[in-house]
């Protein structure tokens, strides 16, 4: 029992990181067409954002409110660089998607490689916060704290954008955008403005995800964004492309079929199960779980 | 059609000059760092063919038929490592395991594609990805230690051909992925003009108006898909004896990433223009290695020696450049100096509409037209 | 409708398009057109299927990438130049559209499409739309997506009514729906009319005969005729010609007359194995 | 001249003797609630011309998207030739002998008008699939593309890509490329949409070429009803996604439901 409690929250923990990353994802892609590469790297420079921040920005640490403060900055830092890569890289090439994706996997290569010649290739410890470190009782298994600090996050994280796109103006942009961005604009909405900010949320997004999933791995190293991401896709896939609920629901799918199958399988098999799930999912709803926004 | 004699005989000469390549003993100062046929450069140029040839064949798919592919890696790494098993682990002879490779190399992706290509679009893209991906984590998690893990895994070079074998010998692997090269031009070439070439191209550009004509787009797509990725199987077999032995890199979705970088840098839909971004991706790839352990870089400020000292850093921004300013990549520049407006029938899809083709495939179903096509 | 209509030579020009050409892949859509729209009351975009109405009305818009002038006047008299103007930017100084096919966002409900469409500062609130059609009121909060084509229709031009407009572009507004809901929409038309200038592109010739003062007909890319709307539809002949079907006229009549050259010599050469008594036909429900 | 179209007498039976080539029952397609075409039947006798009119939005594309399989059916069946294709693939229809135009040119705009012609010529003479054989410029599917270019006079441009052609032209390779599937049935949408008023006679000879020199069975949604009226044997009136008559041009003409649904009642 302990284990299958064990099992299943840390499968939840996975699921959220996964959530974090995939919902910025879904949103790009469904509101401006773009399969965004770019992201895992977003997710890295956060978490190296992040990392650095608790070493040398003053006020930061890696415990308790100091921690907190490397984090935002390293959310910050991503949100940051996310916009910007939106405003003097994917915006001029409007409307031309197949070009915004190649950008994109050009920054991918690049801003992953920047990172390694900065910080080195190797891994490197993540300052994790001491409660985070201690696990907790839950039905007789001892889970470690930072699976709920991660589903905690991602929950949040998920209420926070249905609010915003089921009561803001702007989400009620977002959300006929994504139906037909022409219409929008031809109801005289400068739908950009929303694909920055989507950027940049969804920058915001990978960047959290990057500093959790250090928390949660330990440490970090510049590829941990591309591995992640591969993951994302499929979640965004198995969500139906650009569907936030839909993202959720494929998050933990993918998060809890994971670990089982490592733990009761062989290591290895539930990255191979989850590609199955993709396969099946695509196979027999080729739109994927769900294809509504929100 | 004036250039048609130089066109038509620009790729043989090109080819006969490569072949007496190693003959020379010329000093290219800047350019490669030994003689023109010492071991190193001849490796050198041995991968950029190599390369040059294996764009080639993602080219076929992408560029051709308009088929985003992101597990191109899982048929090189297959054909790497297959081969390597079959002479390493169980001993067999050249000829037997390019025989097991090429075997490998086209069910591997006759299964593949017969999934993934059920779906269309992004969808397409990621389920190649994801599979692409199960190769990348199978290797790495070394099952049963045949693959060597993140190390890699070392050729034993007993069961190859003395002629492969040795420092001396490296002219024989640069012919050896000169014929691949060669293979491969000469198969795409052919394929694109032949009768199934036609119906590719016109699947680039509306897949459904192939389908009313009657015929069943998805037997034409899997047919390239095992295609391209047999003969990318079999550049995994060359690259094995180049290196002598299997890297998990060549697993990696960077890896394909590269080769998508590659082919749209030359130019896609244009055959030389692939092959010449394979080249030249290869090339810069070494070189900008070379140079950031160079002196000359090393006595730079940091935040100058920083970003040179990472090879894909430089050409990942390269990429987006070529991406804003050159559309069509290198072969859509050299078309439009040319200015030929129209285009001889045996002559490949203008490279600058290839990726301008695929925008409705990666486009998220917006407000398309309304009467079914 | 009104009687005391101005002549068209003294009513201001709102929209004045100069030599617009339009190339889409390949193909020159728009092949200069020249179009004078009309302060107040509908001017009526006419032609036959695919002889460029639509991406006029587009061209406009710069949905579609046009070369020309085109330029609109405000009631302030300030002239604005609209070609090369983003989208969003034309429709704020006052240029609504209601596309083809209506276009409501079917996953959003009807008051969130409603919302959407208000500007900044917009002059009226969404109650004077459900003033307008009650029956949206009753299903504000439904999708849009589950409403029949006339009420899609009714958000469609609702939304424009919300923003003070210079001019509306409505196109084929009543394309696919029930007779009854046709003169509905065209009720709700004539009353929007009757504050903002409207061009109306329309197939339907009993609405356009209903509002319409100005008309212009587009074919291949080209206006090739403009004037009184009541001019060209008491001319059988000039309406036939130009739009190609028939009018007040009995069609078995009036085609004797023009019919091309392969009529007579189809019937001829029919091959007597071909029939007439071939499966009665089966009206649909 | 005089009018040919009164209600004649019904012409006799097709000596083939074998039934409808097309067979439409009960064809609903509805999608999220809306519906788009409505329980539409009728037979469609061989070698017989029919005219598909309707306002705009009627359903009349949406109808031929049904029949060709670029739409699934939510209802009814399609059969042709015998066989029930309700459910087939677009390429099973196709090679059954369904062809169609379409609406908005699709041609493809990056390969050569010869190529566009000679793609659909290979479809049907087949070997499609032979990666190892070069195309020939004097192979058999080659031979059909060139007859098929001069037939709709656009041989003189067989060498330039497809999309630099004009719009009218573009209609003309449309017809060029169904003339090379050599289908038994032949959905025309609106081919002479966008298409100046000289080059519409020339497009109406050789539709009505097709049609009475190939025995070929035609439908065929227009707007000029000049060129309708001049071509088919009956005519079918859609309003509302569904058939509202079906019948000889002057009887449907004189029907005055029709005049109210697609003249418009004031009219």
């Amino acid at each position: 029992m302990s284990t299958i409690v064990l099992l299943t929250v840390t499968g939840l923990g996975l699921a959220a990181l996964y959530f974090l990353v995939a919902s910025g994802l879904s949103l790009i892609f469904g509101l401006m067409g773009v399969l965004n590469f770019a992201h895992g790297a977003f997710l890295t420079v956060g978490a190296y954002g992040t990392w650095w921040a608790a070493g040398h920005l003053p006020g930061a640490g890696s415990t308790g409110w100091s921690f907190v403060l490397a984090v935002v900055f390293g959310v910050a830092v991503g949100t940051a660089v996310a916009a910007l890569v939106e405003l003097a890289l994917i915006r001029p090439l409007y409307e031309r998607h197949i070009e915004q994706v190649l950008v994109t996997v050009g920054l991918s290569l690049a801003m992953v490689a920047l990172v390694r010649a900065i910080w080195g290739a190797d891994a490197r410890p993540f300052p994790r916060p001491e409660w985070a470190q201690r696990t907790t009782s839950l039905l007789g298994a001892n889970v470690p704290n930072d699976r709920f600090l991660l589903i905690g996050t991602a929950v949040v994280v998920l209420v926070a954008v249905l609010v915003l796109l089921r009561s803001t103006r702007i989400g009620l942009v977002i959300r006929a955008g994504v139906e037909n961005r022409t219409m929008v604009t031809a109801l005289g909405i400068d739908v950009r403005k929303a694909f920055t900010l989507v950027f940049a949320v969804g920058g915001a997004f990978a960047a959290l995800a990057g500093s959790l999933g250090g928390v949660y791995l330990g440490s970090i190293s510049p590829g941990q964004g591309t591995s992640l991401l591969i993951f994302a896709f499929i979640v965004v896939v198995i969500g139906g492309m650009s569907s936030i609920t839909g993202t959720a629901v494929a998050a933990v799918l993918v998060g809890l079929v994971q670990q089982y199958a490592n733990y009761y399988a062989a290591s290895g098999v539930g990255d191979l199960s989850v590609v199955l799930l993709l396969a099946v999912v695509l196979l027999t709803r080729p739109s994927g779980l769900s294809a509504k926004v929100a | 059609m004036r250039s048609v004699p130089i066109g038509r005989f620009a790729p043989l000469v090109i080819l006969v000059v490569l072949a007496v390549l190693p003959y020379s003993t010329l000093q290219v100062p800047v350019l490669f760092d030994g003689l023109l046929n010492s071991p190193g450069t001849l490796q050198l140029l041995a991968l950029c063919l190599l390369f040059g040839g294996l764009a080639l064949s993602y080219d076929l798919l992408f560029g051709f038929t308009g088929l985003l592919s992101f597990g191109h890696a899982l048929y090189f790494a297959g054909g790497t490592y297959v081969a390597n098993l079959a002479l390493t682990e169980l001993g067999w002879g050249l000829g037997a395991a390019l025989l097991l490779t090429t075997a490998v190399g086209t069910v591997l992706p006759l299964l593949v594609g017969s999934v993934a290509l059920r779906v269309s679009g992004i969808a397409f893209s990621m389920v190649t990805l994801a599979t692409a991906q199960v190769g990348s984590i199978l290797v790495l998690q070394d099952p049963g230690g045949y693959t060597g893990g993140e190390e890699g895994l070392a050729l034993d070079r007993g069961q190859v051909p003395d002629a492969f074998v040795g420092v001396f010998n490296t002219v024989n692997l640069y012919w050896l992925a000169l014929v691949y090269l060669t293979v491969v031009y000469v198969v795409v070439s052919w394929v694109t003009r032949s009768r199934a070439g036609r119906v590719w191209q016109a699947i680039r550009e509306n897949e459904r108006r192939v389908e009313v004509l009657g015929l069943r787009p998805y037997t034409f797509k899997l047919l390239v898909f095992v295609l391209a990725g047999l003969l990318a199987a079999l550049g995994g077999v060359v690259h094995l004896l180049v290196l002598g032995g299997s890297t998990p890199r060549t697993t990696t979705s960077e890896f394909t990433l590269s080769l998508l970088v590659m082919v749209v840098l030359g130019g896609a839909g244009s055959r030389w223009g692939a092959v010449l971004g394979g080249v030249l991706y290869t090339y810069l790839d070494s070189r900008l290695t070379d140079l950031a352990s160079s002196p000359a870089v090393q006595d730079l400020p940091e935040w100058l020696r920083v970003p040179l000292s990472e090879p894909l850093f430089l050409l990942g921004s390269l990429f987006v450049v070529v991406v804003f300013f050159v559309p069509g990549g290198i072969a859509g520049l050299v078309d439009r100096l040319r200015s030929r407006r129209r285009r001889g029938e045996d002559d490949g899809p203008a490279p600058g509409r290839v990726v301008e083709q695929l925008k409705d495939r990666v486009g998220a179903g917006m407000s398309g037209p309304r009467d079914g096509i | 409708m009104s009687t005391t209509e101005p002549t068209a030579a003294q009513r201001p020009v709102v929209l004045q398009l100069t030599d617009v050409h339009v190339r889409l892949s390949g193909s020159h859509i728009l092949q200069g057109v020249d179009l004078t729209v009309r302060r107040g009351g509908v001017t009526a975009l006419l032609g036959r299927n695919g002889a460029g109405k639509t991406t006029t009305v587009k061209s406009v818009l710069g949905l579609v990438p046009a070369a020309g002038t085109i330029e609109l006047t405000d009631a302030a008299g300030r002239v604005h130049r609209l070609t090369g103007r983003r989208t969003h930017e034309v429709v704020r100084l006052g240029v609504g559209y209601a596309p083809e096919d209506r276009e409501v966002f079917g996953g959003l409900t009807v008051a969130e499409n409603l919302a959407l469409a208000e500007r900044r500062g917009s002059a009226h609130h969404p109650d004077r739309v459900y003033e307008l059609f009650p029956e949206l009121q009753q299903r504000s909060r439904q999708l849009a997506g589950t409403l029949s084509g006339g009420q899609q229709q009714m958000v469609a031009i609702g939304r424009l009514l919300l923003n003070d407009n210079q001019v509306l572009l409505v196109d084929e507004p009543t394309k696919g729906l029930a007779p009854l809901l046709v003169t509905e929409v065209a009720e709700v038309l004539a009353r929007a009319a009757e504050e903002v200038t409207v061009l109306l592109v329309e197939q339907n010739l009993s609405v356009v005969r209903r509002m319409a003062i100005d008309a212009a007909v587009v074919d291949n890319g080209r206006v090739v005729w403009t004037g009184s709307a009541s001019e060209l539809l008491a001319d059988a002949d000039r309406t036939r010609e130009l739009l190609g079907v028939a009018t007040s006229a009995p069609l078995d009549e009036s085609r004797s007359h023009s019919s091309s050259g392969a009529e007579g010599r189809t019937r001829e050469d029919l091959p007597a194995r071909r029939s007439r008594s071939a499966p009665a036909p089966e009206v649909g429900g | 001249m005089t009018t040919q179209t009164e209600p004649g007498p019904p012409r006799p039976a097709p000596s083939g003797g074998g039934g409808p080539v097309l067979r439409v029952a009960g064809l609903t397609c509805a999608i999220g609630g809306a519906v788009i075409v409505s329980d539409v039947s009728f037979d469609v006798a061989p070698g017989e011309f029919i005219a598909v009119i309707g306002p705009n939005g009627a359903g009349k594309t949406s109808l031929f998207n049904l029949l060709s399989g670029l739409m699934p059916a939510t209802g009814g069946t399609v059969t042709l030739a015998g066989h029930d294709v309700t459910t087939a693939s677009p390429a099973t229809r196709a090679r059954r002998g369904l062809g169609r135009t379409f609406q908005s040119s699709s041609v493809f705009a990056g390969l050569s008008v010869a190529e566009n012609v000679r793609l659909a010529a290979q479809a049907r003479l087949g070997g499609s699939l032979r990666f190892w054989q070069r195309v020939r410029p004097d192979d058999e599917a080659q031979q059909v593309a060139t007859r098929s270019l001069e037939r709709v006079g656009l041989a003189a441009r067989s060498r330039d890509l497809a999309g630099s052609l004009s719009h009218g032209d573009k209609r003309k390779l449309e017809l060029a490329i169904l003339l090379a599937t050599d289908p038994a049935v032949v959905l025309l949408d609106e081919p002479m949409a966008g298409v100046s008023i000289e080059d519409v006679a020339g497009l109406t000879e050789v539709i009505g070429a097709v049609h009475r020199e190939e025995g070929k069975t035609v439908l065929m949604v227009e707007h000029h009803m000049d060129v309708l009226l001049g071509l088919a044997d009956r005519v079918a009136v859609m309003h509302h996604g569904s058939l509202l008559a079906l019948d000889t041009p002057a009887r449907v003409t004189a029907d005055p439901a029709v005049q109210e649904a697609y003249l418009g009642d004031a009219l």
